[in-house]
């Protein structure tokens, strides 16, 4: 506990500990170090988590996106040498793994981690020791499936994993193995991160904030984890039948036996198409903050923008089968998930249209984050409806498994997704490091990344359409054609184009790097912003706000600077967010009880790590790591809660809102 | 910035539009060569201009936007939340429009799942990496296939036949996709999945295997081939008939000799006789993982091998076949790979080390995980006399 | 559950008109015997009314206890849309999926 | 609400272990079918002892609500001992069922059935050992403040293990493959 003193128990105290008050199992104390690693290590604070989370798949990203390179350099001409067959097929397995698992998800998860809180007004996240877990287990997910490249190879079965292929005669290295089991892991650290989200979102809001007063970010935020507590658990069922099927003999998916390989496949896409709605909206929900504020106007049609989230976030759970339409489903299943597909189209258009419409009648500031914002708006339509072209089930058929799906998904994903991240980067970089990155730099980055991004995609609209299937470690010139739409030319341009997506994202690090060293100071507004997080200072003092503020409007730090003038109807500032948050300052609540740190979340998720290498190397490993689950559980339970009679968080009508019960979730 | 997104999106659009005009392109998915493809070409036609048509729509207003409501140190606006009128005018138009796509999509569906008109049947096996063809005994326009006919690699079928392929697939899932004829269909093991296709005219139409199934997926390609009524029938009669043995004292025989020593445990050649002049058969079950390998006795029929991925015609002589005209066609590819049009490079090769040409699970000392069985064929580590002599047996197996 | 304001304020409620023991032990007497009920269709043919009766007292059994026993009836709306929703989904989900393996027909 | 959340996301882990177990349970090559093992009184009484184990759970949670920490330890107990006793009957039914030749690696019926089972049954297990846990920070500690609330809680885990078990009884052993 860095800035406030825990305070003094008062009555009643909820759950206290059974031995010392000071102590857990009578032997450990908690952790009360304010800096150094074990500041960081052991922390319960959402911003710290948030930034880690933030570094981690910022680290993947990199990783992914040297394994993207490898790929591209690959097929820049027939016959590639620089991969083989089976490293290829590693790689081509890894890169998506790492992108979705290890750097979209954290990546939304850091955003969300940081900003819920700021944006909602609340001192943490309703559990911030599962916050905590949660980030663990996925650093212990994300190092088991990258340690397969150490130990006899990475998992090579494609992302979707399709059994039979996965199985152990088909895939008899440990890759497939590490897999599942990093998968596994991440993916119960999403659950818990996500439990935690909701109930913050539900419960933590400050005083006067409705639902429908919630930043659309945060919306989006929740329909996310809603999306990933319905789904995740379904992926585990899948993990597991192929877990016990390569570890231990069962017989899921041996079609010697009668199995069904398509089972599988519906367990994974019932999973894996929420997935891609947990991957687009948190992007979606950054920029729906982001272009509010650079058009100085609130969102068009926020109800729309809500419910349009939402109703994708439910029809998400019905089109599972489009991933499918070449497996022989039947013509009725097959028109029956085309169509549920072409309906998701209208609520993502309705955002789109949404967007647009927030831009009329503004007045545009073209920031760097800005910029990112319009390039989502802009790329995302392009995928979306190449996306609208592959509803078309028997369209479909010709398109599917081929680069025409490898560029629809990019140009939403990178033109969607990370455009919408970067934006989230350059909009909220000096809300958390005090600094900000620098516009011309950014800009930069912004035209390499536009460029590079459909100079790599772009081309494979039209290899897809060529017939260039996916997932193959090489193209022939036998099959490339000729004239202006051969294999060769377009796949040339594609890997340029993924060397000039590298050096704009390298501008970016360069831009972290030379923002740190030499950045000028922020200003606590520097971009008049709209929302709750600018209403204290940057970076935030570990309890967020100095008073609790209480919520009048949408966009309520917007409407606490400008004022409606009656007569001409213009917007009149009041005051500066400057002036905002000194006013605040002078302010300040007393008495403000924090969470202490605490050693047990990572503790777990060591064990929890332990006890899936157990799986591959032996039974003993897996008692070594069940101990060690049991033991830091039990350290967790009955750790003394400092933060049980907390009021970091406002209540909505008084009461204690937020004490921990962790073992139950 | 907007006038170069104006123009990024025409150019993609036009170019997609363009893409059906490539030159050559063996698997463009955008020109038909049977009624299938032709059905799902005119869907395409359909969804994607009308694609193109919106999202140049929706870019120039993005664009306008940007250029009249920049910032020119106008106030700050007013503070508008919306309009519900026009929220739900901008709902019903895109499900106006997705509902007209949907009607003619449904009927696509179903018009595309229809087998009950079929004429003829092949089953169509995949396994890691090549396909096999099982003609069943049936009667084909007039013509009798008495005894199964199987082969693998290249599919021949009657131009102006609706041929019902019945898919399935002995280890993992692999997926069938002639572009020029249909769309794709998996073959998944333990299941059957029908996919119909026919083809107009005479013709060789290339495809590739479309489902990831592992290390070697890139080389498991096919052709399909269409041949008119009376080529068919002559290539269903060649089809039909045994392998004969090779004349004495030559090469051929004593790679016949070799090919009873080595190839025989995996590669049946119909009507191939041990020494003792009983029937040689195969036992590739007990050798190989999937328990299928190609059926070599027509193996100069086809043009290519190891799943397709190499041509057993020099460059010149696949040339002609694959740029004939429709109606020379038939006679192109029925010559089947003579003497002076034999690629040796590549058949050599193969049989010298055939690993090193392909990846696959072939090496001895891994065979644990698979019951002591390949997955693909390894190296025999055959003299370069015994190749010679393989080489000229197996140019005798028309 | 954590004590939010809400369910703080349900938690009343649910003293009010939760459930007194006797309720409790009645409760659990109906679901015995319906439990007996249903082994007893191992022992006596039931015909044609085998599934059904089988398939609709799991369903009354399941309610039961959701409703009663973990007093979701009582519960804040918000608790109800949370289970209901992961409970509807999983129908609807597997429903469907087993529905293309054909396994209804 | 948290429990609430994750009990929901249970019904589609356990939906998804069900309907694997209903796709696959007719698909046997090989070893004895479920009718020739099943006993159908030896499961039901265990089906009984759990579903009395949630009405003595009930009870817990009353006497938590009270205060009365005496009885509370007691239903604690008795749940604790009911839930043990069903998984112990399970582990007899599963080595009886290996003795009589289905293995977990048999066929497609008995890597379900045992998957699912199975599942089922560590969640039983880690409802005894929480019930346990609590019985003893109960014992140990006087002060009452918001027990009834965990009483509660783990109380709703129970109950959801127990509502899983009369699915899977039904499904699983009443109506035949």
């Amino acid at each position: 506990m860095a800035i406030i003193e825990r305070p003094a128990p008062t009555a009643p105290i909820l759950l206290r500990a059974p031995v010392t008050p000071s102590q857990s199992m009578g032997i450990v104390r908690r952790p009360v170090t304010s800096t150094g690693w074990k500041s960081w290590v052991f922390t319960v604070d959402h911003k710290k988590i948030g930034i880690m989370y933030g570094v981690f798949a910022m680290f993947f990203f990199i990783v992914g996106g040297v394994e993207a390179l490898l790929i591209r350099l690959q097929l820049a001409a027939p016959d590639g040498k620089i991969l083989s067959a089976d490293l290829y097929n590693q790689m081509f397995t890894m890169h998506a793994t790492t992108m979705i698992f290890l750097f979209a998800m954290p990546m939304a998860a850091a955003f969300a981690n940081y900003f819920l809180p700021l944006q909602l007004g609340a001192r943490d996240v309703a559990f911030p020791r599962l916050n905590a877990l949660g980030l663990w287990l996925l650093v212990a997910g994300g190092l088991i499936l990258n340690s397969s490249w150490f130990l006899g190879g990475a998992a090579d079965g494609g992302w979707f994993m399709y059994s039979p292929n996965s199985g152990p005669v088909f895939s008899p290295s440990n890759g497939v193995d590490f897999w599942t089991l990093g998968v596994q892991i991440a993916g119960f650290g999403s659950l818990i991160g996500s439990i935690n989200l909701i109930v913050t979102i539900l419960n933590m809001r400050a005083p006067g904030m409705t639902l429908m007063k919630m930043p659309v970010f945060c919306w989006m935020i929740l329909v996310v984890q809603f999306l990933l507590v319905f789904s995740l658990p379904v992926i585990t069922v899948a993990l597991v039948l192929l877990t016990f099927q390569r570890s231990f003999g069962a017989t899921f998916f041996d079609v010697a036996q009668g199995a069904d390989p398509l089972l599988w496949q519906h367990l994974f896409w019932i999973f894996g198409h929420p997935e891609v709605y947990v991957l687009i909206l948190p992007a979606f929900g950054i920029i729906s903050e982001v272009l509010p504020t650079f058009s100085r106007k609130p969102l068009f049609g926020y109800p729309f923008v809500v419910f349009s989230g939402a109703s994708i976030g439910l029809v998400g759970f019905g089109v599972w089968s489009h991933h499918m339409f070449a497996t022989g489903l039947g013509p009725i299943s097959v028109a029956a998930f085309s169509i549920a597909t072409m309906a998701i189209a209208i609520p993502t258009g309705v955002k789109i249209f949404n967007w647009t419409l927030t831009m009329w009648g503004g007045k545009i500031w073209y920031s760097t984050a800005m910029k990112f914002a319009i390039g989502l708006i802009v790329l995302f339509t392009i995928g979306g409806l190449s996306g609208v072209t592959h509803a078309v089930a028997p369209s479909d058929t010709q398109q599917t498994d081929t680069y025409y799906i490898v560029a629809h998904f990019h140009y939403v994903l990178f033109g969607g997704m990370v455009f919408g991240l970067f934006s989230g980067f350059y909009y909220w970089w000096p809300k958390v490091f005090g600094k900000m990155l620098n516009e011309k730099l950014g800009g930069w980055n912004f035209w390499l990344m536009v460029i590079g991004m459909n100079m790599t995609f772009g081309p494979m609209h039209i290899l897809g359409l060529q017939g260039q299937p996916r997932r193959m470690y090489v193209w022939t010139e036998a099959r490339a054609g000729e004239g202006f739409f051969n294999f060769g030319f377009w796949n040339r341009v594609a890997s340029l184009g993924s060397l000039i997506l590298a050096i704009g994202i390298l501008l970016f690090l360069i831009n972290v790097v030379h923002t740190t060293r030499k950045g000028k100071p922020a200003p606590l507004d520097p971009w008049d912003a709209r929302t709750l997080e600018w209403i204290t200072t940057s970076p935030p003092k570990e309890h967020n706000f100095d008073r609790i503020p209480v919520v009048h409007h949408l966009d309520d730090f917007f409407h606490r600077k400008y004022q409606e003038d009656a007569t001409t109807g213009t917007m009149v500032q009041i005051a500066t967010g400057e002036q905002l948050v000194r006013d605040e300052e002078a302010n300040a609540d007393a008495h403000i009880h924090l969470p202490s740190p605490s050693y047990w979340p990572i503790a777990i998720a060591i064990g929890v790590g332990t006890l899936g290498m157990g799986v591959v190397y032996g039974v003993p490993i897996m008692i070594v790591g069940v101990l060690i689950i049991l033991g830091s559980s039990f350290g967790f339970v009955l750790e003394p809660s400092v933060a049980d009679d907390i009021d970091y968080d406002p209540p909505m009508s008084g009461g204690q809102d937020t004490k921990e019960l962790a073992p139950l979730g | 910035m907007p006038l170069r997104r104006i123009g990024l999106g025409l150019a993609a659009s036009s170019a997609i539009f363009l893409a059906g005009c490539a030159r050559n392109a063996p698997q463009d998915t955008w020109q038909p060569k049977g009624e299938n493809a032709e059905k799902i070409n005119t869907l395409q036609w359909m969804v994607f201009p009308l694609a193109g048509i919106v999202g140049v729509a929706v870019f120039a207003l993005i664009a306008y936007i940007l250029w009249r409501f920049r910032d020119r140190g106008q106030a700050i606006p007013h503070q508008s939340h919306g309009n519900p009128a026009v929220e739900i005018t901008l709902t019903i138009i895109p499900a106006l429009i997705l509902s007209v796509v949907g009607v003619f999509t449904f009927k696509g569906i179903f018009e595309l799942a229809q087998t009950n008109d079929t004429q003829m049947v092949i089953n169509v096996t995949g396994q890691q990496w090549w396909w096999e063809y099982d003609y069943p005994a049936q009667v084909v326009n007039g013509v009798e296939i008495t005894q199964p006919i199987i082969t693998s690699g290249q599919l021949v079928i009657p131009t102006g036949t609706k041929v019902l392929l019945r898919e399935t697939s002995r280890d993992v899932i692999h997926s069938y996709w002639i572009p020029a004829l249909n769309g794709k269909k998996d073959a998944v093991p333990g299941r059957i999945n029908l996919l119909r296709i026919q083809a107009n005219k005479p013709g060789i139409f290339a495809g590739q295997c479309t489902e990831f199934c592992g290390l070697s997926h890139a080389n498991m390609r096919m052709e399909a081939v269409a041949l008119g009524p009376e080529d068919f029938a002559a290539w269903i009669a060649n089809q039909q008939r045994n392998a004969e043995s090779p004349a004495q004292a030559t090469l051929a025989q004593e790679g016949e000799a070799v090919f009873l020593n080595q190839c025989i445990r995996c590669h049946q050649v119909n009507g191939l006789k041990k020494a003792d002049g009983t029937a040689a058969i195969a036992a590739p079950d007990e050798n190989v993982y999937s328990g299928a390998v190609p059926n070599l006795t027509h193996l100069m029929s086809r043009n290519t091998f190891a799943g397709a991925k190499f041509d057993l015609l020099t460059a010149d002589c696949r040339k002609n076949v694959w740029s004939a005209s429709p109606d020379e066609f038939g006679s192109a590819y029925l010559k089947g790979v003579t003497s002076d049009c034999l690629n040796q490079t590549n058949l050599r090769g193969w049989l010298r080390n055939a690993p090193a040409m392909k990846p696959m699970y072939a090496d001895p000392t891994k065979l644990a995980v698979s019951d002591g069985k390949y997955r693909g064929m390894p190296n025999l580590g055959l003299s370069e006399s015994d190749i010679d002599k393989l080489v000229a047996y197996l140019s005798t197996l028309k | 559950m954590n004590a939010t304001a809400t369910d703080t304020h349900e938690q009343h409620d649910s003293h009010a008109h939760g459930l007194s023991d006797a309720t409790a032990i009645k409760i659990a007497l109906i679901l015995g015997v319906m439990t007996a009920l249903e082994v007893s269709t191992y022992f006596v043919d039931f015909g044609a009314f085998f599934m059904p009766v089988l398939l609709v007292l799991m369903v009354v059994k399941f309610l039961t206890v959701v409703s009663y026993f973990m007093h979701l009836k009582f519960e804040h709306q918000m608790f109800k849309l949370l289970f209901y929703t992961g409970l509807g989904l999983a129908l609807f989900v597997y429903f469907v999926a087993l529905a293309t393996f054909k396994f209804f027909s | 609400m948290a429990m609430w959340l994750f009990l929901g996301s249970e019904c589609l882990l356990f939906g998804g272990l069900i309907s694997t177990y209903m796709l696959y349970r007719g698909r046997i090559t090989q070893g004895p079918r479920p009718s020739q093992i099943f006993d159908i009184p030896f499961t039901s009484v265990s089906s009984f002892v759990l579903l009395m184990s949630s009405l003595t759970m009930v009870l817990a949670v009353t006497s938590a609500q009270r205060k009365d920490n005496v009885r509370t330890k007691l239903w604690l107990t008795i749940t604790a001992l009911l839930g043990a006793t069903f998984v112990g009957g399970q582990v007899y039914e599963f080595t009886a069922f290996y003795n009589e030749g289905l293995g977990f690696t048999t066929n497609l019926f008995s890597s379900s059935f045992y998957t699912l089972t199975g599942f089922h049954g560590v969640h039983v297990t880690v409802g005894v050992i929480m019930l346990l846990s609590l019985r003893g920070i109960i014992s140990k500690d006087k002060d009452t403040g918001d027990r009834p609330e965990v009483v509660e809680l783990i109380g709703l885990y129970w109950h959801f293990v127990d509502i899983v078990w009369i699915i899977i009884f039904t499904l699983v052993y009443l109506i035949p493959a």
